[in-house]
């Protein structure tokens, strides 16, 4: 497993056709938004769904037939 | 039942040396170019967000005990559902790895060695991070121990062997052009800063998640730290207008050091980022394979 | 000649088959004696003398070259003589002054005691025999150690015989919670050797997970330690690390054993192993605790520095002078220019020929006879070196980087690390030689994966480098006063971890 | 996903280990991957020099011939035959001069001259000849900024003449004539006088940094006896952007040092109260000056505070100087000196349109608002007045308390 991971990430940052340029203009641009979004917002979001479950079950604990 | 168990404090430093490194490497010059001389405003701003994150990973981890991210997006969300976000992850952990490992090979190649193929430092880099992998998440989280340990040293020294060239009134005027540079400057260190959620991976083999929370926003706040060093050191050297437009500016200011018989210390920046990329990318590798192994 | 058990049954097959058909001890003493005789063979060194009485006959059989003869004339047949002579219905009582007497029972144990060297006692009409401690031949005395040498400290170091070197710990740690327990290994060499721990300090698990791994040893002769050391090491992943210590200081061993860690000791050899080893207990001196905290601290930290030196110092000469010419400053560097000129070698060939001279040298000197040693080191080192310089076939750079790894290497208190850090320096150079600092980082970080994936009896090879032990780490890189040092070390010692009440 | 299942001792009991893997094959993979790779690198070596393949230059000129930017390299000279293996820091060294269309084409055109390939990690001043200075030295430093082999820490000088000339003078101190060069800038403070000490670096930083512009050490051939036999430390070049524009010379050129607190262990000299024609000599010790500007309207006052402290050690008036009436008027004498140095060397750069104090940038930092309307011409220094203060303090007059000469002149009384 690691093997085939480490020769796919081999293969990806090789042709990747980011150099130096390309990967300092990415990173400039989108990529901030980008990881931003994956990881702040989504792990929130995952955060507030789980803290709703919890409330909900909560409640349905407390007041069985709601 | 995994049996692997590591401190949280081994599992937090995995989380400090990645991000770090290529941070310094790879962001500074991004928020450098954004920010200018207001990038510690930028820095100072994404405290906040910062603790965010690392209030939610370290939240997520305690109240799905020995489940990984993997595990608990699909508890939340549903199989389906949380399977799409876990390959969303998964993606972006497969993208990181990438550039951080292809910012090494650049910085090799631009700065160091020019003529040797960056396949060399690509390949090098993975066959290392492999047999680290292969060597268990124990051995990856000592590994990582004694490279931040040596680590913190070398850049407080750098520090202070710059201290030496640096100008402070480089920093005025404050806020020249309000903050809208400094918001976009801000983006990039939350972006970074955001990364750190990658330990959602490694959280479950933590033995003991107590006070998880409380560690996790101190490992943010230190992080912070250990950026105002270099975003500054930068600025306050080659002042703002030239530090804009510097690809690797920690890289040379390292380079320029020259106190009586220590000079030339370009060694100790090679040391910093190969060690350091070798942490950020076994880390992000190990997350990869386990996230694989745990989605299928 | 070493190969397992099973393997090697051809030459002394029918001795064995003998042995296994008759197991006990025949009731007549002539056909004993002779079946013994027939075993050992007539003409060789097992030797019989008979006493004979009035209503009795009882012969004393043992290997007279394992047999101290004044013990077994004063301590055996002189009195079995005079009580023969008082009374003679009282043979079962006979009081020997012997170390030991045990009551044998059949014919495979005889010939076990008769190769220990003991004696033993046949009756005509029984079907008993009795074995007296008559052990003996010669033995070394305890001198002092040429291997280990200190400055302030014990003299003592173990010889090979078995039972003086227990003695020279227990004299060490007065204590009935040192537990001794013995073993005989090696098929044809019944090698016997000794686990010793102490009890309430030493990990259990570690103790009976060593005692599983030597049980589970089988080859047909011991004759050194390291035989001991290879088969019972981890075997999951090769390592070019040693896993298990080695000293033949009886100061040293105790002191391992007081932290908790366990001895082996094995008969024939002065050398004793102690499990489980970390990386810090290869580099440290066993003078460091004999000399003031400040001092042994600053010769810690200095032997650190200087193994890693040693291991890298080839590698980042090659590597600067190659490929980071930048990194130099420039008086150095011009300095080296000028010596290079003319010189027809690269700089990695003309250190990778230099290092191996030296490793020959080296070799050379620790075979030869102590007074020609002098001789070699004298005119390779001095002889050798100076002449390559003028010659203009080495740069001087170069002599002298050698040099300085030869020395760094020298100051490891263990030999053994020495060695693996020479082969490991080898790999580094020829990594830096290819690709510059790059190479040198990544050797080095393999070497740190590495290090970090090994484990010596289950605890991590670095600890308490890392895994982090707060506590350990006052004896890791200084030595703190030992009114500081309350603790045991974390791994090793699980419970009692307080040195002081 | 295979598991596999490993035993490990530990806390008594035999854990099982699940690590995830799908090994046996991999291994063998893993194997023939790491065989692979060490072939590979044994194909390498691709960044190697070694030391006898590269000729270390030691000093850059840089002049503009017809348009073109003649490089002259100053490489150290290894030692031959019965030299070799001598070694030492001093070695004899080579010029040689290549021109080209941009400063790397030179250079390339340079190692068609050279048999060994030209190595710039070690450069330790970079002369710009007195023609390119005034066409503009910003595309000269680009490839000295970009190329990784540079370093930032050369010297930057310029010189009267041409470059070429300055660098192939042999001196009578020191054989490499580059290092003499950075040596008589670098270790001026030992020598009891100030250089501005510019670095690649620094003039980097000034040229990108709107509101000030650089000013440059000058050094020349000196000739001594008929014969060029040292150089000499003359003045400062004073720049507009990246253009030379005209020089600074004696104590007037202090200015830029003064502003820049950069003037410790230097000498100055004043007149003795009292006594025309005669002079006393003090040494700075410890000098700190803090700059702030302030604006009044359309008026820019640049507020120096001078703090320095600082020996007597040379006079050649026969008066008791530590007197308290003399000691006022020598530490009134040496500000007034310092106040002439800032304001003459300000008066000639502003004819010349160059901010060399970087007035326009501590504007910027107090008053970004105003600076915003003016920046874009150099029409602001007109408005610039100087509000100098200095507080000077004598601190020690070496080992006598007045000098023989004072005894001298009792005697004569």
């Amino acid at each position: 497993m690691v093997v085939p991971m480490g020769a796919l990430i081999a293969i990806v940052s090789i042709l990747n056709s980011e150099d130096l340029i390309g990967i300092f203009r990415f990173l400039k641009n989108y990529y901030p938004l980008y990881v931003t979004f994956v990881c702040l917002i989504l792990p929130l979001v995952l955060l507030m769904i789980s803290q709703i479950k919890k409330t909900r079950e909560k409640v349905k604990g407390r007041n069985p037939n709601v | 039942m995994e049996k692997i168990s590591i401190t949280k404090i081994q599992a937090l430093m995995l989380g400090i040396t990645s991000i770090t490194v290529t941070g310094h490497l790879l962001f500074i010059p991004v928020i450098i170019v954004h920010a200018g001389r207001d990038s510690w405003i930028s820095l100072l701003l994404a405290t906040i967000p910062a603790m965010l994150i690392g209030f939610t990973v370290a939240l997520l981890s305690q109240r799905y005990q020995g489940y990984s991210m993997v595990e608990y997006s699909q508890i939340i969300l549903g199989k389906w559902f949380g399977k799409l976000v876990v390959f969303i992850f998964l993606f972006y952990f497969f993208h990181e790895a990438t550039i951080s490992i292809r910012g090494l090979g650049e910085f090799y190649t631009s700065a160091v060695t020019p003529r040797t193929p960056i396949m060399v430092f690509l390949i090098a880099m993975l066959v290392l991070a492999g047999y680290a992998v292969r060597c268990g998440l124990e051995v990856i989280a000592r590994t990582n121990q004694v490279i931040l340990v040596t680590l913190i040293p070398i850049g407080i020294l750098a520090s202070a062997l710059t201290h030496k060239d640096k100008d402070y009134r480089n920093f005025l005027p404050i806020l020249e052009d309000s903050f809208g540079p400094v918001w976009d400057g801000t983006l990039p260190i939350i972006s970074l800063y955001s990364s750190i959620f990658v330990l959602s991976m490694i959280f479950p083999f933590v033995n003991d998640t107590k006070q998880l929370k409380r560690y996790s926003i101190i490992t943010m706040i230190i992080l912070i730290m250990m950026f105002v060093g270099p975003v500054t050191g930068v600025v306050a050297i080659y002042g703002a207008e030239r530090a804009q437009g510097l690809y690797f500016p920690t890289f040379l200011t390292l380079r320029d050091i020259e106190i009586g018989a220590l000079q030339r210390l370009d060694i100790l920046g090679i040391l910093l980022w190969s060690l350091g990329s070798f942490s950020k990318v076994t880390l992000f590798l190990y997350a990869i394979v386990l996230a694989i192994a745990q989605l299928f | 000649m070493f190969k397992l058990r099973n393997k090697t049954k051809q030459p002394f097959s029918q001795n064995t088959k003998n042995l296994e058909e008759q197991q006990t001890i025949l009731s007549e003493l002539d056909e004993n004696i002779k079946k013994y005789k027939e075993i050992f063979g007539d003409k060789s060194d097992f030797s019989v003398r008979y006493i004979q009485g009035d209503s009795f006959k009882l012969a004393i059989v043992y290997i007279a070259s394992l047999v101290e003869k004044d013990i077994l004339d004063q301590h055996v047949i002189k009195p079995l003589n005079n009580q023969l002579q008082q009374s003679t219905d009282t043979i079962d009582k006979i009081i020997l002054s012997t170390n030991k007497i045990k009551d044998l029972t059949n014919q495979e144990d005889v010939i076990k005691h008769l190769l220990q060297g003991h004696s033993v006692i046949l009756y005509d009409g029984k079907t008993m025999a009795y074995a007296a401690d008559t052990e003996g031949g010669e033995r070394r005395p305890v001198s002092e150690s040429t291997t280990e040498t200190i400055v302030r400290g014990p003299r003592e170091s173990f010889n090979e015989s078995i039972m003086t070197n227990i003695g020279l710990i227990r004299k060490r740690i007065k204590t009935p919670k040192l537990k001794v327990n013995k073993k005989t290994i090696g098929k044809e060499s019944n090698t016997s050797i000794a686990v010793l721990s102490i009890d309430g300090i030493a990990k259990t698990e570690i103790v009976e997970e060593v005692i599983t791994r030597i049980d589970k040893i089988k080859i047909d002769g011991i004759l050194e330690s390291l035989y001991i050391e290879e088969l019972i090491e981890d075997p999951k992943r090769y390592t070019p690390f040693p896993t298990v210590f080695n000293s033949e200081r009886p100061d040293r061993i105790a002191a391992g054993l007081l932290e908790g860690r366990i001895a082996i000791l094995v008969d024939g050899t002065p050398v004793a192993l102690l499990v489980p080893a970390t990386m810090g207990l290869f580099l440290t001196s066993n003078e460091d605790y004999y000399q003031r905290y400040d001092i042994s601290s600053l010769m810690k930290l200095l032997r650190g520095f200087c193994f890693l030196l040693s291991i890298v110092l080839p590698g980042l000469y090659v590597g600067l002078l190659t490929y980071h010419q930048e990194m130099i400053p420039t008086p150095l560097l011009v300095a080296v220019t000028g010596q290079r000129e003319g010189v027809p070698f690269g700089i990695a060939i003309e250190i990778a020929i230099m290092e191996l001279t030296f490793e020959i040298l080296r070799e050379a000197g620790i075979r030869l006879p102590k007074t020609v040693g002098a001789a070699v080191s004298i005119v390779g080192g001095l002889v050798l070196g100076q002449a390559a310089v003028e010659a203009g076939l080495v740069g001087q750079a170069t002599v002298i980087a050698v040099a300085l790894t030869a020395i760094c290497s020298f100051t490891a208190p263990s030999y053994n690390i020495a060695i693996t850090a020479r082969m490991i320096r080898f790999i580094l150079l020829l990594l830096s030689a290819v690709l510059g600092a790059f190479g040198l980082i990544f050797g080095l970080l393999f070497l740190l994966v590495h290090l970090n994936s090994i484990r010596s009896f289950s605890v991590p090879y670095m600890s308490p480098l890392v895994p982090f032990h707060k506590e350990d780490w006052k004896d890791l890189f200084i030595r703190v006063p030992w009114r500081y040092m309350k603790q045991r070390p974390d791994e090793i010692t699980n419970d009692n971890q307080n040195r002081k009440r | 996903m295979k598991l596999r299942t490993i035993t490990k001792i530990g806390n008594g009991k035999i854990e099982h280990i699940i690590i995830l893997t799908g090994v046996m094959t991999n291994m063998r993979i893993t194997k023939c991957c790491l065989i692979m790779f060490f072939l590979f690198l044994l194909s390498g070596c691709w960044d190697k020099k070694e030391l006898n393949e590269v000729a270390v230059v030691m000093g850059v000129g840089i002049d503009k011939v017809d348009k073109e930017y003649k490089i002259t390299a100053q490489v150290i000279k290894p030692p031959t035959g019965e030299q070799a293996g001598g070694g030492g820091s001093e070695l004899p060294t080579w010029s040689v001069s290549a021109t080209g269309r941009t400063v790397l084409g030179a250079i390339r055109n340079l190692n068609e001259l050279s048999p060994r390939r030209l190595y710039f990690a070690h450069l330790q001043v970079i002369i710009f000849g007195d023609e390119l200075a005034r066409e503009g030295i910003a595309p000269a430093i680009a490839w000295f900024e970009r190329d990784r082999d540079s370093r930032a820490g050369a010297l930057l000088v310029v010189t009267k003449g041409t470059a070429e000339d300055l660098l192939n003078q042999k001196i009578e101190l020191g054989n490499v004539s580059s290092k003499s060069m950075s040596e008589l800038i670098e270790r001026s403070t030992i020598r009891q006088i100030s250089a501005m000490e510019i670095k690649l670096r620094d003039l980097m930083t000034i040229l990108s940094t709107p509101g000030i512009e650089p000013v440059l050490d000058v050094i020349n051939p000196k000739e001594i006896r008929g014969k060029v036999e040292t150089f000499e430390l003359d003045g400062v070049a004073i720049f507009n952007k990246d253009k030379l524009k005209g020089y600074v010379y004696g104590s007037d050129a202090t200015g830029t040092e003064i502003i820049n607190s950069k003037l410790n262990f230097s000498i100055i000299e004043g007149k003795c109260p009292k006594q025309e024609e005669e002079y006393f000599a003090f040494q700075i010790t410890d000098f700190l000056s803090k700059v702030k500007p302030e604006l009044k309207g359309e008026r820019i006052t640049l507020k120096v505070n001078v703090t320095l402290e600082g020996n007597l050690l040379d006079q050649t008036c026969p008066l008791d100087l530590l007197k308290t009436e003399y000691l006022h008027a020598v530490e009134k004498e040496i500000a007034m000196n310092i106040k002439n140095s800032v304001e003459n060397e300000f008066q000639v750069a502003k004819n010349l349109g160059s901010d060399i104090y970087g007035v326009g940038r501590e504007v910027r930092r107090f008053y970004p608002e105003y600076w915003k309307e003016i920046r874009g011409s150099s029409d602001y220094l007109n408005r610039v007045d100087f509000d100098i203060k200095v507080k000077s303090n004598l601190r020690r007059s070496g080992l006598i308390i007045d000098p023989t000469e004072v005894k001298v002149k009792e005697e004569t009384d």
